[in-house]
């Protein structure tokens, strides 16, 4: 494993270290606490918006703390859920007393830790409400399993919902927006190879050079199959398939697309491949009415890529439009 | 006759630390192949911190044990098994009775006990490739053991030996709990990571007790 | 080699065809002359910035193209510098009356091919400042050779100068302060896997999986030596070191700080490595006034990072200051 | 006696053409150990474009194949190899006499032209691993046979052994031009990607000539 990094055990803690030195003024990082917040945190009278996972899917999430986006981000170990301590520290943190929304992404770690940390915050007097994020329509969905992943509709969910709570959304009302687009939203993602984690030093799993693992997550765990690798235009269209039919979209509806890069993964690509998605949308007369095209939700060094396709309505478009100033994404401020 | 006290409990889980430490590799191997490789990290750091505290701390009973290791599990792990593992032995000390020691009986009842809590969070069913397909054999085996009598060490050897049964026949099984549900058909053929360390935790009681 | 792509002919075309469907409204991508630029380009009156190079090292340089940066930028095939046609064409396009900036990064194919097309244009009676950058310390400085290489103070150059244009700066201003932003910077960067290209197909190099390559520049090229990995800290102090030796900062100057990501290293890893600059530059009495972490400057999917140190004066933080709204940067717009 | 036509000058142009493209990987090759790895791509794509032109076209003069050949490796190619090649085609059509024909004290006075072309653009000297190390000589050995009485064949041979000579030599060089001058020391052990490709353009004239 070669890694830019000291000892394996210290990765969390000193990339921490290195977002509180990198964006003072904007961030403010509780190193007791393990968590991410806006500096100007709590805002009395705001709903606040926490969210967090396992590290290695940066900027995800302590990227996108800010005006706008979110009030706080708990980085859990690599690709480990954080723990309720964290969460519920951060939740006290930022709640300017009308209520924090949890955004959640759908893994049995990050809804066990998260519903603990609701509980204890409840019993402190604070209101949460959770919104779960399950997107990736590579999983099939179902009661009697872990159900579907959160990938990176969580952006979508994060920037829209944040949005609306930046311009004094109620909490009921912060939460039904952030639960419509994560309904609205569909994943299909592709690894090429497949990530290190510091902890385990050798890549997850091992690939021949001509073939891939289709529908993967983001944690380097490995795909529903392996495929021998086609062409980008060829990938494209069998990922929108798979997102189309899960999350139908009619005739004329518009979608904010994400083309995602899961961290090892060229830009260069990733654009070439956002220009077949938008060839495809085309014939299939769907109107794509805002992009964002890059490494937003990544899966440590992985080489690959997601296609998150968003139905949403002029109200959605609004609040994406709507200012944002946090480190991975920023717009209007 | 004092089976279960303080003693013991950290005896018992101080020896899981030490066997979550050295098959750390292994939990880690097993949690690639079907999940997301952090299961060895995730327990020794756990444990790691459980001995820091019971080597920092006195306890009024043994049920208190359990309850502090829970929660320092839930502190420290994060993931699934974090909650899991912390919720079972918070129960675990909970359903023991107050007081320095307590019977086979009570530990019997508290080892089920810490299953529902498992079930309960987890909501996982025997045969879904989680940490109940070996902690639900045990618990069962231990049972068994003292329903007929049997004293501590041969309970415990006998619910080592089905959490590690119960372990191995998760191998055949599609997940359908947890991160390796994802892989759908592709999680069988292999041994589950939760399973294994259920096994490991339970193999650590029956080598501590045993004569 | 597995990459998202059809034809490895097709990538830079495709991948502009992206581009121009990512950003309409912002970018023009004229597939003709092979060149991005503004969408409200010309803009009379007001100096023009064009840059331009190999493909691969997205965004560098078409992500920069917009208000308060690039006017235009030039993509050549991957790595290779792009063709004087392109950058007449470019330059033309842009030229708002008052004369127009080329931005160059020092590689002979870069030199020679701007220097022609800025012979060109000056036939066609466009004036033509050119900027060269050669902020690379690993390499040494010589009249007899090439030069050191080009590599993330271009970024700054680009926004600094930039920003001067936007605001109203003469031709000679503008140029001015380009060189005197590239004066001022060091960089030195570490590889730890080699890029693939799509025309090579597969890795530029091997390494041993305890090796990397110490002084690479952006283009895949092996570098100066090869070492053991070393802890990141390590690899920090000895960066810092021959940057600040080929470019000293003294006690209490103030600096910006660049920690750029080659492609493949996960922001995890950029941040931690920021947090160790962070304390370095503090031992040396160095202060950090901006800083900037993440993928900006790349070399395909190359796991690798480099530091970037720059000297600036007030007007520099200023103008860096500035808004910008480009794909690759932007704040205050 | 009209050694040197516009049929000649199209026949060694898409020879060359054939050359770089059969060894692109080659080039290629050479390039990705001390440089970027695009030579071989590059001069593929330039050549693939001249031949385009050559079919395309009429031409007036000898010298005129040149000039657009030149020109069109300009508009095509990039980097470094593009405007140096293209540099040096184009001198070479500018320093042959107007019309259909010329003969092969033209052609060498043609050729050192091209040669001043590259070293002016480029800067390099000899000894700093590039194309000029195979060009050189290359130049030099064909205005030696041609001042000795050969024909073309026997010129273009002679020329096309001191470019591979020349080529080869640069092996041990460090470089000091290009790309290659940033691995410094480590650029030695490593033929230069431009000479070879070099060799590979007088090889070709060779080959065309050859009776
Ligand atoms: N719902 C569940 N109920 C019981 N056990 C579970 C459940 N989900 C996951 N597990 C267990 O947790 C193990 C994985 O733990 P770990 O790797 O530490 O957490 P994570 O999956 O969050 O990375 C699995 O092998 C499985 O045995
Ligand atoms: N200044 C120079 N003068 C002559 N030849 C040069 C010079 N710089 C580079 N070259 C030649 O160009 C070759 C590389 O060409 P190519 O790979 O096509 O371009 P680039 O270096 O831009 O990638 C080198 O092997 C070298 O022979
Ligand atoms: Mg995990
Ligand atoms: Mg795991
Ligand atoms: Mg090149
Ligand atoms: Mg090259």
């Amino acid at each position: 494993m070669k890694k830019f990094i000291n000892d394996p055990n210290d990765v969390v803690a000193e990339a921490l270290a290195g977002i509180a030195a990198a964006h003072p003024g904007d961030l403010r990082v509780d190193t007791a606490g393990q968590y991410i917040c806006r500096a100007d945190a709590p805002r009395s009278g705001k709903v606040a918006l926490v969210s967090g996972g396992g590290s290695g899917h940066e900027p995800l999430h302590g990227g996108f703390v800010g005006p706008g986006m979110l009030d706080a981000a708990c980085p859990g170990e690599v690709f480990t859920s954080p723990v309720p301590d964290q969460i519920l520290a951060a939740t006290k943190a930022v709640d300017g007393g009308a209520g924090v929304v949890h955004v959640v992404k759908n893994y049995t770690g990050d809804v066990m830790n998260f519903q603990m940390a609701a509980e204890l915050a409840a019993d402190e007097g604070v209101t949460v409400e959770t919104v779960l994020v399950d997107d990736d329509v590579a999983v099939e969905n179902s009661t009697w399993t872990a159900g579907r992943r959160g990938t990176g509709a969580t952006l979508l969910v994060e920037k829209i919902a944040g949005a609306l709570a930046e311009e004094g959304g109620k909490l009921a009302e912060v939460a039904a927006i952030g639960r419509e687009v994560n309904t609205a939203s569909g994943s299909f993602a592709y690894a090429l190879t497949a990530g290190t984690t510091p902890a385990a030093g050798r890549p997850g799993f091992d690939l021949p050079d001509d073939e891939i693992e289709v529908g993967v997550g983001i944690h380097g765990e490995p795909g529903r199959r392996r495929e021998k690798l086609r062409p980008a235009r060829d990938l494209v269209r069998s990922a929108l398939d798979a997102i189309l039919e899960a999350k139908p979209v009619a005739d004329g509806d518009q979608v904010i697309v994400l083309v995602n890069g899961l961290g090892g993964t060229p830009l260069l690509e990733l654009y070439l491949v956002y220009g077949e998605v938008a060839t495809v949308l085309a014939e299939r007369g769907v109107r794509i009415v805002r992009r964002l095209v890059g490494n937003y939700v990544t899966s440590l060094d992985m080489a690959g890529l997601s296609i998150t396709v968003t139905r949403v309505t002029d109200e959605m478009v609004r609040l994406w439009d709507a200012p944002v100033r946090t480190p991975g994404l920023r717009w209007g401020a | 006759m004092p089976d279960v006290d303080v003693a013991l409990a950290t005896a018992w889980l101080r020896a899981a630390a030490d066997a979550v430490t050295a098959d750390a590799d292994l939990l880690t191997r097993l949690d690639s192949a079907i999940g997301d490789g952090d299961h060895g990290a995730n327990l020794r750091r756990g444990f790691t911190a459980v001995v820091a505290v019971l080597d920092g701390s006195e306890f009024a009973g043994v049920g208190d044990v359990f309850v502090r290791a829970g929660a320092t599990l839930i502190s420290k792990v994060g993931g699934a098994s974090g909650p899991l593992y912390g919720s079972a032995l918070r129960a675990i000390g909970k359903a023991l009775p107050p007081g320095e020691s307590a019977d086979l009986a009570d530990l019997a009842r508290a080892l089920r006990a810490g299953l529902d809590a498992v079930s309960k969070l987890g909501g996982a069913a025997p045969g879904d490739k989680t940490i109940v397909d070996a902690y639900g054999p045990a618990v069962a085996a231990f049972e068994d053991a003292v329903a007929g009598g049997a004293a501590l060490p041969e309970a415990a050897a006998g619910a080592a030996r089905a959490a590690g049964d119960g372990a191995r026949a998760t191998t055949p099984l599609t997940a359908r709990k947890g991160r390796a549900s994802y892989l759908g058909e592709r999680s069988a053929g292999h041994q589950d990571p939760g399973a294994t360390s259920t096994w490991l935790l339970f193999q650590a009681l029956a080598d501590v007790t045993a004569p």
